[in-house]
This record gives structure tokens, C-alpha cells and sequence, in this order.
């Protein structure tokens, strides 16, 4: 049994991804969507507390959200992988539930 | 409506509030989902973590804002048959609460555990 | 499989109605049901007839209203966040001596009931909010 | 002194409404000025005659009106947020072919430029928001 | 000159807070309201954090706010002065500018 | 309206912009209210601190998400004589980004003059 949580906030503005991150198990998924899609990419100071998360969980990205804040062309963080609204959709129908934090 | 259910499927419902009361109307909404819920005889379980645990502490007094004070309502739950009610350990003591500050009887369980019960869950509602 | 959507802000200020506009119809060409848009909160908002976007801009209730049409989508808008936030059907209109109605084809205003029942009955549930 | 409002939400869904409002009383009652209220973003919804609140809640509208009449408070909706949202005024309805009209007694529909205005005869801006 | 800086999001769900105070200087005052009036009292995990700020700053919390969450009993934090919505009138008559932190 | 103001009070506006754009309509919201406020002939500045910075990112591709794309419009902002435009440079280091990610030439202040920036002003509109 696991669960896709949805997280569509940049860490930078609220704590829900590490809210998230701080109570799920290494059998749940997270994607990040709409302004949550800022920490994606390689670089940034929230690089190591996400790589801690991608060590034993599944993460993954909105690929259109990167691309409406012009972020496609940066290299994401390893262990993050890219998926569009058909593969978020795909996402939904294997995990057994939905979590949004919002 | 409930009798569409009645001899039906019963699915495991949870509520996962994790907002301070009053600033947003997610706490009254939640509460507004699960009395309605209530009638259609579905398991039903109240999360409460993060800012949601102000949710029940006692002693709300919406007077001066003018704001409906539907926090006795929770003590009504148990009379729709809505008698889970979690709150996350972790999150009361962050806020320097305890759960006497809570105005109703609640099962505290440590954040180790959320995720645990929200694995059980057929639908989760976030508010 | 059967996916229903909750969405629980309005048009134009979040991106929480479009995601979910997005995510509905990627569903529908993955070959998924969705049985039912529920819209709680100030998502009611999606409902109103009397937007006039920019014409360069997208526009979000007609898009909805086009989902209803032809894919048969339920779109329920909550009747207690609908009084409100102030969307009238004409049931509303007279119940509550109204001087107009503004929601738009396809939407019906109905109980937080339609929302249990959407869980119960799909597959899954996904949320779209702020 | 001279001390004007600016509201980004709508009724019911986040304080902000209510902070504004209750800021602009004791605002008020401290013998200051409050030249203006400008509704922004969602705070536009704040105008609408459509609601129907529950009896023993706060009628969110109805106590802005009323601090149009009795206190000559300015309550402005902007209206490009208006237009995307759903609001409308006899001007507008017309102007884009609406069948009805939402605005409430003593709110009007204008410009940003109100805001500006507000900004530059106004001691004070506030702004309440999510 | 200074600024009177309005705060209305809980600092567990928002960034709000520590933005505004790793920004502001000793002449800025800062006002709690709504859901921000959750880190007034004693005793949260948020304590030493708004402690360093009231050693040069002046804060102030929205009386009315904290009696809707049962908190207006608690004590508060030391530095920390509740006022009513006309005491909140006051500061921005006596600030030379408002900013809203939303 | 712009004939009203000619002879009249000048004011220092600041537009302080700290959200990421597309997820809420402040970043378009914001950019409307400078362009209309343009005809005031005020003193305008616009400053982007924390999230805000991504408004300014080059290459946002808003095709997939069917949303307008504005973000070329602030390289307009010159002919409106919006030419005050402040970036902190805190914030973009944080989000891995550099004054060449940008879309127009702006001015990059260490945290610290933040505050000197916003002192001087007499309207601060956060967004």
C-alpha cells in the first residue's frame, strides 16, 4: 500500500514539502506541481535536504510547470524524474491514494 | 441519501486538517465534510497535525472577530458516530500545547505513526 | 478507473483550477473515467457565468462548461460554499429572493454529499487547491 | 490622518476580508479618514449581492454597504479583477453582454488607477491579504 | 523613518516571519495577526527564534486574533505587546509606512 | 487621469514582489498595477526578493499550461520609465540562479539594503 502525495508549494514560501517529507515512507511517491517545481533542479539550498528524500523515496516533477517558469533546460536533481500530466495521471492510478498538502 | 448506501460499500475516509482555525475557513469546512459525511456510514477518521491541532484548543473566543465559534461543535462528533480523532504528538508539543489544552478526548499518536494510519485510508481529504 | 477531482479555488488567482482542468483531461485521453469535478471552497467561483477574461487569455469556465458537454463530466459546485461566496442557480435565486442567477452551463449547485459520494464511488480522488 | 485599504481576498475563505473590515472600523472610531477600500485580486468577490450566509454568521457584504453609506467610505473593485472573476455592474454588463448584474450598493467598479490615487492622498496604505 | 510590518501567516506554515525579521532593522516594528498570533505565547518551538528578535525589535500581537484561538490566556512571550484592533490603528499612524508580508 | 497628478504630489512607490509566477496571479497582478500606475508619474520602484526572482527567469514557456505568457513584458517596463528594478541577491543565489537566468537588466542589492530601499519609500504594495 502506498501513496502519491501532491505538493504544488515552493519550499521557499511554505514548510509543506518538508511536512510531507518528515512523515512518509520509503514506499510513497511525492511529485512536485505548480510553484513546488523551483526546487527541481540542482543548485539550489534546498539541493540536500531533497536528495536526502530521492536516497529512498520516489520524487517526481511536472514537466509543464518547469516550463512555464522557464526551468526545462536546467539539469534536475538526480534521482527526480520528469513526468507530464499523463504521466502524473498514470502516477495517480498506481499508488492506492492521493494525498494533497496543501 | 444515505439509504443509496446503506447495504453499500464502506470505504475508509480521512480528514487531514493541518491549518490554524479562523484565518482560513478550511477548519469549518472539514468540520462541515464530516457532519454531512457522517450520514453515509463510511468509516471515518479526524487527523490533526501541524497548525491543525489549534483547531481544538479550548477556550475559542470568536466574539471579538465576529467569526461563527463552531469549535464546540467538536464535541458533537461523537454523536454522528465520528469517534477517531487523531492528533499528532509532535505537532501539539511544537506549539507548546498539551493535550489538556484539547477540548475534546482525542488518541494522541507519535509522527512515526501518521503514516501508518493514512496507509490504511481509501480516501484522504485535506483541508 | 474512475478518478474524481476536488478543486478548491477559484479561477485567476491560483493555478489550483487550471492544474486541475489539465490533469481532467489528461486523464480522460489516458482512458479514465471522471465521473465528477467537485469544487469546494471559493472553487465554487469556476462556475460563474460572468467572467470576461482577456481575449488573449484563457478562458476557464468555458473550458469546464466544454468538459460537461462532451465528456459527460458531473461538475458540482458545494450549495454551502455557493451561498457563501454568492453563486445562484435559480433554485437558489428564489429560495434565497435573489435578483439574478450566474452559474454557467454544465455546473449544478448540489450537497457536500455529491463530494462523499464521488470517494466512494471512484477509484481515486485528487485534490487541487492553494 | 488619512488612511486607505486595500482587500486581496474574497468573503469567507481567508480573514482578510474581516481583518480590513474591522481594521477600518477602529479606524473610524480613532477619528481618522478612510478615503478608500480597493478590492484586488479575488477581493473583488467581497462586492457581490449574490451571498447568502448562514443566519448566525457575519454578512460579510452587507457590513461593507453599510460602512459605504454611514461612513462615505470609497469601496472600489478593480476592474480587470473583476472581469476575470465574475463581477459586474450595469456598465459592464452591457459593455460585455452579461444577462445580470452582481454588484452590491455601494460598491463601484474602477480602474487600478484608484489605487494609485489611494496610494498618493492617503497618509496610510494597508494591505490585507492571504 | 521605519516600518510597520504586518504578519498574518503561522511561521510553521509559512516563511513569512523569518523573511520579514531577516530583512527589518531595529527601528521596524512588526504586528502579528491573524494565524501569525499562534507563535505569541511562551513555549513553542518557535520561542528563541522570535526572542532574538524582540531583543531589538518592537512586536506586537492582535489581541483579538489571539482570543479566537483560545490563546489570549497564555502568557506571552517577554517583549511581546498585545494590542487591540485601534492599538493596531496607532502603529501605522505611528510608523511612516505599512508593509504587509503576504 | 494622469492630467490630475502633473502638477501634484510626487510619491516613492515600491512594488515588492516575492512570489513565483503561474502558481497565484500576483506576479501579472503586480506588473498590471505598475504599468497602469506608470500614468501617475510617480516614483516607482520594483523589487524582487525570496520567490519573487523567478518572475524575471528567462525562457518561461507558458504554451503547455495554456496560460498567457507576460513575462516579455517586463522588458517593456522601460517605456512606461519603470526603469528602477531591484533583485536581491540572497534570493537568487539560493534558488541557483544568476543575474544572466534574468530577462532584463536589473540592479542586484545584498539583503542587507534591503531594508535601506524600502525605508525610502512612501507606499510599499506587496504582491
Amino acid at each position: 500500500m502506498s501513496t502519491l502525495n501532491i505538493i504544488n508549494k515552493s519550499p521557499f514560501e511554505k514548510r509543506t514539502l518538508d511536512q510531507c517529507l518528515s512523515r512518509i515512507s520509503k514506499d510513497d511517491a511525492v511529485i512536485l506541481i505548480e510553484d513546488a517545481v523551483v526546487v527541481a533542479m540542482s543548485g539550489t539550498s534546498y539541493d540536500s535536504q531533497l536528495k536526502t528524500a530521492t536516497a529512498d523515496k520516489k520524487l517526481y516533477v511536472l514537466t509543464p510547470d518547469l516550463e512555464a517558469r522557464g526551468l526545462a533546460d536546467r539539469s534536475l536533481l538526480d534521482g527526480l524524474t520528469a513526468v507530464d500530466y499523463k504521466g502524473f495521471v498514470a502516477l495517480v492510478t498506481e499508488h492506492d491514494r492521493v494525498h494533497s498538502w496543501l | 441519501m444515505e439509504e443509496e448506501y446503506s447495504g453499500g460499500v464502506e470505504k475508509k475516509f480521512i480528514y487531514i486538517n493541518r491549518r490554524v482555525p479562523h484565518g482560513t475557513a478550511y477548519a469549518i469546512e472539514s468540520l462541515e465534510t464530516v457532519l454531512i459525511g457522517a450520514a453515509f456510514d463510511q468509516d471515518v477518521s479526524m487527523l490533526f497535525i501541524d497548525d491543525g491541532v489549534f483547531q481544538l484548543k479550548k477556550d475559542q473566543n470568536t466574539e471579538s472577530i465576529e467569526f461563527k465559534n463552531f469549535s464546540k461543535a467538536y464535541r458533537a462528533l461523537e454523536m454522528y458516530d465520528v469517534e477517531k480523532l487523531y492528533v499528532e504528538t509532535e505537532s501539539l508539543q511544537e506549539r507548546g500545547l498539551s493535550a489538556d489544552d484539547l477540548l475534546v478526548g482525542v488518541e494522541m499518536i507519535d509522527r512515526a505513526r501518521v503514516n501508518e494510519l493514512i496507509d490504511q485510508q481509501d480516501v484522504v481529504l485535506s483541508f | 478507473m474512475k478518478i474524481s477531482i476536488l478543486v478548491n479555488e477559484g479561477p485567476y488567482q491560483h493555478q489550483a483550477s487550471d492544474s486541475a482542468y489539465q490533469f481532467a483531461l489528461a486523464a480522460l485521453e489516458s482512458g479514465h473515467e471522471v465521473p465528477r469535478v467537485f469544487f469546494y471552497h471559493d472553487g465554487v467561483n469556476n462556475g460563474t457565468n460572468l467572467t470576461t477574461p482577456p481575449q488573449d487569455d484563457r478562458h476557464i469556465q468555458k473550458r469546464w462548461s466544454a468538459l460537461a458537454q462532451e465528456k459527460g463530466v458531473d461538475l458540482v459546485l458545494c450549495v454551502a460554499a455557493c451561498q457563501r461566496r454568492g453563486m445562484v442557480d435559480e433554485g437558489e435565486r428564489d429560495r434565497n429572493k435573489k435578483d439574478a442567477t450566474n452559474v454557467a452551463d454544465g455546473f449544478r449547485i448540489s450537497g457536500l454529499g455529491q463530494l462523499i459520494e464521488a470517494g466512494i464511488e471512484s477509484d481515486r480522488l485528487v485534490t487541487f487547491g492553494d
